[in-house]
C-alpha cells in the first residue's frame, strides 16, 4: 500500500470500448496481486471527490496495465494520483486446477491477473459472462480460456456441469445486484457440491471506498460471525459461506 | 396549477417553479435570456423600507466549490422601487413576489404599503438568521395582520428547524426553505478574509434534508430551494415533501438550465431533434451534466458503446 | 506547542493539528501512508457504551461537490474497543483522543471507565443535533463530573453557535467547531433518497464563519473542523480565532496533505528538490491543488512565462 | 446578449505566452463591440462554478477572435458554453483623432477590437504599457499602434504631453488596483486638461461578474450621483468623473 504518482506511458485501445494504460507507478506499488487494484484522482480538482477504482489486467517491466473504457479519454506522459495496491490478492490455491469465474453484469477485467497465474500453472480457466458481461469482447481475453455466455443466471445452462467441475469459483457483480446474484449463485453451488469446502466459492464486494485503508468504515461487510470487515483491506473477495449475504442486503430508509 | 391561498387572495402557479430572491434580479433583467413566463412566479431582489446602499466593497470570492457573494441587498426603499418597477410588474407573464428584509416594524409598514397595491401578489419575507423562534412569529404575526396578501417566509438554513413552526403560527401560508447560509472566505483580490452568502452544488443535500425534516411537521406547503442545478434536484426536493421549489444560483451558471427543469416539470419530453449534431442537442445539460452516478469500486460493469455501424 | 489542560491534566500537541473522528480509523490505519507523529493527536472514529452494528445498508453517495457518507458508527462498545486497541494506542507516538458518542448516562459511563485507563489522553464527545443547549449542558456536565481527562466537545454545525457557551459552561475545556452537517441525496445504486453526513471543500467557509463568531465569545480554545484540504486552509482558521485545527476527509482524497499541513504548521519550507522532476515535486499539492484566485471579469492582467531559453 | 455554445475552430499561438481562439459563435453573438466581451463555460461539471471572461480582439467571417494565455489548454472542435456579449461598446466618439489607452498591470487585449475602429476611420492611437502589462508582446498590436512603456504610472515620462494631446483616453487596471490607479490618473488628467469634456477619460471597472445581466447586484459601480450601476451592463468602461472612486475603493470588514 502506498500513495504515489504515477505516469501515463502507453495507451493502446484493445476493443471499441475498452482501452489498456501502462502505468509507471512507484517501486511499492508494482507488486500486484490479481484482485487488487488502484484507487486513482485523475483531476487537478476536487472534483470528482473521491477516487475511481483501476484494474490491473497486465504487468510488464514493471509497468502495471489497467483497463478503462474508451469514453475516458487519457494522454500519454499524463501524471495521476495513486493510493493501492488496494485489499488483498484474490486467495488462488496452488491446488486448483480448474477454475472458474462468472462476470454477472460486469467486467470481467477484475479476474485477469489471477486467471494469468491460474493458466501458468496450466490451471484450466472457465469463463461465463451473463447479461451485459457478454458484450466483453474476446480479443481482450487470453485464449485459453473456456468462454461461456447467458443471458442471465437462469439460462447459463451449463452451470451444473461447470459448477461440478470447478475446483475454485469467484463471482463479480456489481452493487447493488451483488447480493442477489451470489444469493442464487451460492444456493446453485450448495445444491450441487452438498459438502462444499472452505476456500471453494468467492464472491466480489465492491461497495464505493473512500478511504482505501480501513479507516472510513463506509466498506464494511458483514459476515456470519458478527464481525464486519472493511472490504479494502479484507476483501475484495470474501468466502460467500462466511458473509452474512442477507445482512448485506441494503434497507431503504427514506430520508 | 400550485396555489397559495390566504383567506380571499391566492398566489396562483402555473408551474410550481420560482425564482428566488437574489438570483434573478428585480423584474425582467433575465428576459432576454430566459422566457421568464416558464417560471410560475418571479421573487424580486431583496427589497427594504429604507433605501440601502451596496456593501462598502462588493464581494465575490470563488470558492473551491461554489461562490461567496455579499452585495449588502442594495435597493433603493420600497417606494422608489416601487416607482420604478411597478410598470414592469403590472405586465409581467408571471405573478410578483416581493422579497422584503428589515425589522417588524419596517417589514409592517412595507406589507401596509403593498396592500394597497395590485402589482404585486404575494410577500417573500427574509427571515433574518439572528432572531429565536418566539421572535419570528412576532415579525411574522406583525406583517400578516397588515395585508391581505398570501405571505411566504423564507428560512435561514440553520435556523429552520428551529423557527419553521413559529413561522407557520405567525401566518405564513407556505415556508421556502431555506435561504443560503453565510460563510467566510479570503477574497482573493484584497487578501482579507470575508463574509457573504454561500451558493453552490453542494447546497442541494443540505436543504433536501431539511425539506424532509419539515414537511411532515408543519400544516403549511414547503417551497424547497438551495443548489437546485439540474431537473433531477427537483425531483428530490419534492420526494422530500416539497410542493414548489424555487431555482436561485443555477441562473447565473446555466440559464438554459430554467427552461429546462421547467420543461422537465411539466412532462415535456425533450428529445433531441432529428439531424440535430450531438452538441446541438442539449436538453438539460450534456456541457454541465451530472457525472456518472458513482464510481470508486472495481470493477465497473461492462458498458460497451453502441455497435459501430 | 499546544495545550489544553483540565485541573491537573493536559493535552499536549507537538502541532496545533489533529486527526479528526471519523477519517483516520480507531488507531493506526493510516500508518502505511501517512507519518501519524506528524499530527498533534489522533481522534478515534465514534465509540459508544454498547456495541453499534453498521447501517443497515451503508451508504457512499457522490454528489457534485463531495460525498455524502453513512456508516452508523459501527463499534464494539468501549469495553471491546479497549480490549483490542489499548496495546497500539499505548504506543502511538502522538496523545489519542476517544471520541464517544451516546445518552448522558452512557457518555458518563465510558468517561468513567476510561478514567481507569491510561491510554487515552482526552475525550471528544460527539454533542448530538438535536440537543437543546440546556441539553448539552447537562451532558457535558455530566461527563465533566466523572472524569479528570481534558474534555473536548464537537459541536454540530448548525447548532454550534447556539450551544457552544452551554458546551463550555459544562465544562469543555475546548470545542470543535464543527461536526460535519447531515444531508439527504439519492443513492445511485438503490434510487432512494438517503441521509448521511456532509463531506467537501465547501464546508470550510461554513467552520470559518462560525470559527469566527464562537472565538471572541466563548472562554475556551476553539479547535477548527470542516473541509480543510490545504495548507491555506489552516490559515484562515487560525486567523478567525481557532487554537488548532482537526482535519477530516482531506485524508481520504489526498492523504499527502497531511504531511504538507503539517509541515507547513511548523514552518517547514518546502521547496523542489535539486534535480526533481516536476511532476515529483508535489509539497502540497500540484495535482489537487486550489485554482489560481478568481477570474470572472476582464480583462486578465498580463502574466507571461517565463522567458523561454 | 445571448446564451449559446460556441465551437473552437482555429487555436493559433501569436506568442509564448498568449494563443488566440477563432470562436463559431450563436448569429446574436456575432454583434459585438470593442469593450464588450464573453462569459465562458468550458468545463462540463461547475467546478469551477463561475464563467471565465473571454476578451474578444478580432472578428473574421462571423467568427470572433479572442485571446487566451497559453497556459490554458484548449482543442480544436471544443464547444463552449458562451454567454454574451455582456456590457456595452467603449463609447468612442467618431470625431476622436488621438486615442490614448493605458494598461495598468493588465492585458491590453480588450482595447484591441475598439483600437482597430479607430485606426480604421484614420485616428491616431498610442498605447501606454505599465507595469507588468510592458511584457505584452508587441507582435499581437497592430504595427499602427505607437507603443509606451513604464515600469511605474510615475515613471511614465510622456505622460505630460500623451495626456495633454488625446482627444479619448482608456484605461484599464485589474481591480483591486482599478480604483489607486485611476485616482492617480484623474488626478493627472484634471491637471493636465483643466476643463475636462465630459467622455474624454474613461477607466474599467472588472469586478467578478457572476450573472452578467444585472441580475445579481454583485458588480455595482457607485456614481457621484448616487446611483449604483452594473457594470455588467452599464459597463464596463466608465466616465471617471462621474464614478464616486473613493466610495468605490474597498474596505476591510473582516470575519
Ligand atoms: C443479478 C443481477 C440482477 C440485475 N438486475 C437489474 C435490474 O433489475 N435492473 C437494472 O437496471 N439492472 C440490473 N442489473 C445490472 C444492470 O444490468 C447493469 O449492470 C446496470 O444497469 C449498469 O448500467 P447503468 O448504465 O445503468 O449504470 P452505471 O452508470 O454504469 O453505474 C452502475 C454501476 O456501474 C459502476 N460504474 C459505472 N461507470 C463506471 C466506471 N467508469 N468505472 C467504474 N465503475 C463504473 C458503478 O460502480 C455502479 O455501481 C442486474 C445485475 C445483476 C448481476
Ligand atoms: C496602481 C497599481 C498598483 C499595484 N500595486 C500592487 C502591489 O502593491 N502589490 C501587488 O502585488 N500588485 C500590485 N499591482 C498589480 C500586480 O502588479 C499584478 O497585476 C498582480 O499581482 C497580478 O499577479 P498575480 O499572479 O499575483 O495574481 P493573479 O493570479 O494573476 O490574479 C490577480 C488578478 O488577475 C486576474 N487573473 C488571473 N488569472 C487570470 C486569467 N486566467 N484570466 C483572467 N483573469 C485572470 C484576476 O482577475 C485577478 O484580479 C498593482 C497594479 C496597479 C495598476
Ligand atoms: C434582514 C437582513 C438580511 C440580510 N441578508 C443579506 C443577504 O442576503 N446578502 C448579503 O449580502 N447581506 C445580507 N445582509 C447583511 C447586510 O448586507 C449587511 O448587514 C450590510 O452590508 C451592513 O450594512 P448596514 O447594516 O449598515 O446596511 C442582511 C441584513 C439584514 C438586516
Ligand atoms: C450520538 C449519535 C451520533 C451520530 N452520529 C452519526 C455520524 O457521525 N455518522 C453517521 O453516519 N450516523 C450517525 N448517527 C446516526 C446513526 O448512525 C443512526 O441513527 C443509526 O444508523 C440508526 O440505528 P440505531 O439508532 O438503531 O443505532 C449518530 C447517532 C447518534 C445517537
Ligand atoms: S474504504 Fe474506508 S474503510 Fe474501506
Ligand atoms: S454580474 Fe450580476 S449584476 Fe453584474
Amino acid at each position: 500500500m502506498a500513495h504515489g504518482q504515477a505516469i501515463i506511458e502507453r495507451i493502446r485501445r484493445v476493443s471499441a470500448g475498452i482501452q489498456r494504460l501502462e502505468l509507471a507507478v512507484e517501486p511499492a506499488q508494482q507488486i500486484i496481486g490479481g484482485g487488487q487494484f488502484f484507487l486513482v484522482r485523475t483531476t487537478g480538482t476536487y472534483d470528482p471527490y473521491l477516487r475511481e477504482a483501476w484494474l490491473p489486467v497486465g504487468l510488464r517491466d514493471g509497468a502495471v496495465i489497467v483497463e478503462r473504457p474508451t469514453r475516458y479519454e487519457y494522454a500519454p506522459n499524463q501524471v495521476i494520483d495513486v493510493l493501492g495496491p488496494i485489499g488483498k490478492p484474490f486467495p488462488l490455491r496452488d491446488s486448483t486446477r480448474a477454475l472458474l469465474l462468472i462476470a454477472y453484469e460486469a467486467t470481467p477485467a477484475i479476474f485477469l491477473l489471477m486467471a494469468q497465474s491460474a493458466l501458468a500453472r496450466r490451471a484450466a480457466v472457465t469463463l461465463v459472462l451473463i447479461g451485459q458481461a457478454c458484450r466483453y469482447p474476446l480479443e481482450a481475453l487470453p485464449s485459453a480460456f473456456e468462454v461461456t455466455r447467458a443471458e442471465y443466471h437462469e439460462t447459463w445452462h451449463e452451470r451444473q456441469q461447470q459448477i461440478a467441475w470447478a475446483d475454485q469459483i469467484f463471482a463479480v457483480a456489481p452493487p447493488p445486484y451483488d447480493v442477489p446474484a451470489y444469493l442464487r449463485l451460492l444456493e446453485d453451488v450448495q445444491r450441487i457440491r452438498h459438502a462444499m469446502s472452505a476456500d471453494l466459492l468467492y464472491g466480489i464486494f465492491q461497495p464505493p471506498m473512500p478511504c482505501g485503508v480501513g479507516a472510513c468504515q463506509a466498506c464494511l461487510v458483514r459476515l456470519h460471525n458478527g464481525e464486519e470487515v472493511p472490504a479494502c483491506v479484507d476483501g475484495i473477495a470474501f468466502d460467500l459461506t462466511r458473509v452474512n449475504l442477507l445482512q448485506n442486503l441494503p434497507d431503504s430508509t427514506g430520508v | 396549477m400550485f396555489e397559495i391561498t390566504a383567506g380571499k387572495s391566492a398566489l396562483r402557479l402555473n408551474r410550481p417553479l420560482m425564482g428566488a430572491s437574489g438570483a434573478f434580479g428585480f423584474a425582467g433583467e433575465y428576459s432576454k435570456l430566459i422566457d421568464l413566463s416558464l417560471l410560475g412566479a418571479l421573487v424580486t431582489n431583496p427589497i427594504s423600507l429604507k433605501p440601502r446602499r451596496a456593501a462598502n466593497s462588493t464581494r465575490v470570492v470563488p470558492l473551491d466549490s461554489g461562490v461567496l457573494i455579499h452585495t449588502g441587498l442594495p435597493n433603493g426603499g420600497i417606494h422608489k422601487m416601487h416607482r420604478q418597477y411597478a410598470a414592469r410588474w403590472r405586465t409581467s407573464p408571471i405573478p410578483i413576489v416581493m422579497h422584503l428584509i428589515g425589522s417588524a416594524e419596517d417589514l409592517a409598514e412595507c406589507a401596509t404599503f403593498l396592500d394597497q397595491q395590485s402589482e404585486i401578489a404575494s410577500i417573500e419575507l427574509g427571515i433574518n438568521d439572528t432572531l429565536t423562534a418566539r421572535e419570528v412569529r412576532t415579525v411574522v404575526a406583525t406583517v400578516r395582520a397588515r395585508t391581505q396578501l398570501p405571505l411566504l417566509a423564507k428560512l435561514p438554513l440553520y435556523q429552520a428547524v428551529n423557527v419553521a413552526a413559529a413561522a407557520a403560527d405567525g401566518g405564513a401560508d407556505a415556508l421556502v426553505v431555506a435561504a443560503p447560509p453565510r460563510g467566510t472566505a479570503r477574497d482573493p483580490l484584497s487578501g482579507q478574509l470575508v463574509g457573504g452568502r454561500l451558493y453552490g452544488t453542494w447546497l442541494k443535500p443540505l436543504a433536501v434534508r431539511l425539506v424532509g425534516q419539515l414537511a411532515p411537521r408543519v400544516g403549511v406547503p414547503i417551497i424547497g430551494c438551495g443548489g437546485i442545478h439540474h431537473p433531477d434536484d427537483v425531483r428530490d426536493f419534492f420526494e422530500a415533501g416539497a410542493k414548489a421549489v424555487q431555482l436561485d444560483s443555477v441562473v447565473w451558471v446555466r440559464p438554459d438550465m430554467v427552461a429546462a427543469i421547467a420543461n422537465a416539470l411539466s412532462g415535456a419530453e425533450l428529445t433531441r431533434a432529428a439531424g440535430a449534431l450531438a452538441d446541438e442537442w442539449r436538453p438539460y445539460g450534456e456541457t454541465a451534466e451530472r457525472r456518472t452516478p458513482l464510481i470508486v469500486a472495481p470493477p465497473p460493469p461492462f458498458v460497451p458503446p453502441p455497435p459501430e455501424i
